[in-house]
């Protein structure tokens, strides 16, 4: 069961109370591993509207967590 | 130095327009983002700004990158601010020079649309009543 | 203070830039026009500028009075440079800022373009070969 | 017949050797003047190619040279 560290950002940050966490994961990809903490800390963003991201990268929400990775949820930014 | 940076602190303007300054340029284009006194109808007194600093590194980047692909252009940069600001203070700049004006507007305006839809960053406001929300455009909030 | 001048020194681009600042505003646009090392295949070591200056100075006036009419901007302001420049010196600054950036950019790019197309102002190229020649875009020479 | 002040620049003013010159003009309009003086001077630039000002605004050429006007020949203009 690979280690994962989530990161939060802006809304997400603040609904969460947390910036980051570290967990074990069994979820088969990106997409559950967003579901499973979207349910814990009642997040109300539909997946659609995010995008994710691994050490710093963009990537799929199909992509499978690997171990000691760092994942971020990305919400519609707002910079500029 | 990175073409593409976050910045804590006002940067220094006329350092950042130094480094694209060139002797083969003639044209040279400049955009600012200034923190606004409203915002959708309300009055706003100030904002902070959140970054995932290292994607928003690589994807500031990306775009600089894309901008000397695609447009004839010498040089661009670009600096956003993170952190607290207050009504008046600078955003976000972008400067871009090239041989000849069309080519440095095209590409300061291609990474400033960019910037705001693709860099992870995020806008905070504080409102006079004293209320603040995160800025998330076209969705329904966390 | 007009908002288009002529000016005989390196304008103070700090103290211009300042004078389109606002609050209301959230985006400013700028082009700033630079002495190039190179013009149509030949080496240039610098030039001078002659303008007839009631005139410039009023189609300036003319032109940002249009800018403001056409676009959604705040304030916009123009200073070209007159006598004996050197590479990499500013020959025309202009800046625009407005609610939006897209006014802010169009604006801007509008200004630029008239003012080369319009206001009587002159260029005259020095060589490194050592000659010299005025130019007058599109014509066969006085 | 009126006197006027013609104003001179950059190639015209080379060519003409001065930047202004005053002189009385029985030309019917500022064209007739402009004729005139490219012949004395051997200016070769076609009228065409010109725009006229006068006291400091764009004029016509069928405009009538009044009394004491400044009048300026404008070549194709080369700022920015």
């Amino acid at each position: 069961m690979p280690t994962v560290t989530l990161l939060y950002f802006a809304s997400l940050r603040e609904r969460a109370g947390i910036a980051s966490e570290t967990l074990s994961t069994q979820a088969p990809d990106l997409a559950r591993v967003y579901d499973d903490v979207q349910a814990r800390h009642g997040f109300t963003w539909p997946r659609e509207h995010l995008r994710v991201a691994v050490n710093g990268e963009f990537a799929r929400w199909g992509d499978a967590p690997s171990a000691d990775s760092e994942i971020a949820f990305i919400p519609p930014v707002s910079g500029g | 130095m990175a073409d593409f940076a976050l910045s804590e602190t006002p940067p220094d303007l006329d350092a950042w327009r130094a480094r694209v300054l060139d002797p083969r340029a003639g044209g040279y284009a400049s955009f600012e983002g200034w923190v606004r006194d409203h915002h959708a109808g309300r009055s706003v007194g100030g904002l902070d700004y959140e970054a995932y600093a290292a994607l928003a590194e690589r994807e500031g980047e990306r775009i600089l990158a894309e901008a000397k692909a695609r447009f004839d252009i010498i040089a661009a940069c670009c600096v956003h601010r993170v952190g607290t600001l207050a009504i008046g203070d600078l955003a976000v700049w972008v400067g871009v020079s090239a041989a000849h004006r069309g080519a440095a507007f095209d590409a300061c305006r291609y990474i400033i649309d960019e910037v705001k839809r693709r860099v992870p960053i995020w806008k905070r406001e504080h409102y006079r009543e004293g209320d603040a929300d995160w800025l998330h455009p076209m969705a329904e909030g966390a």
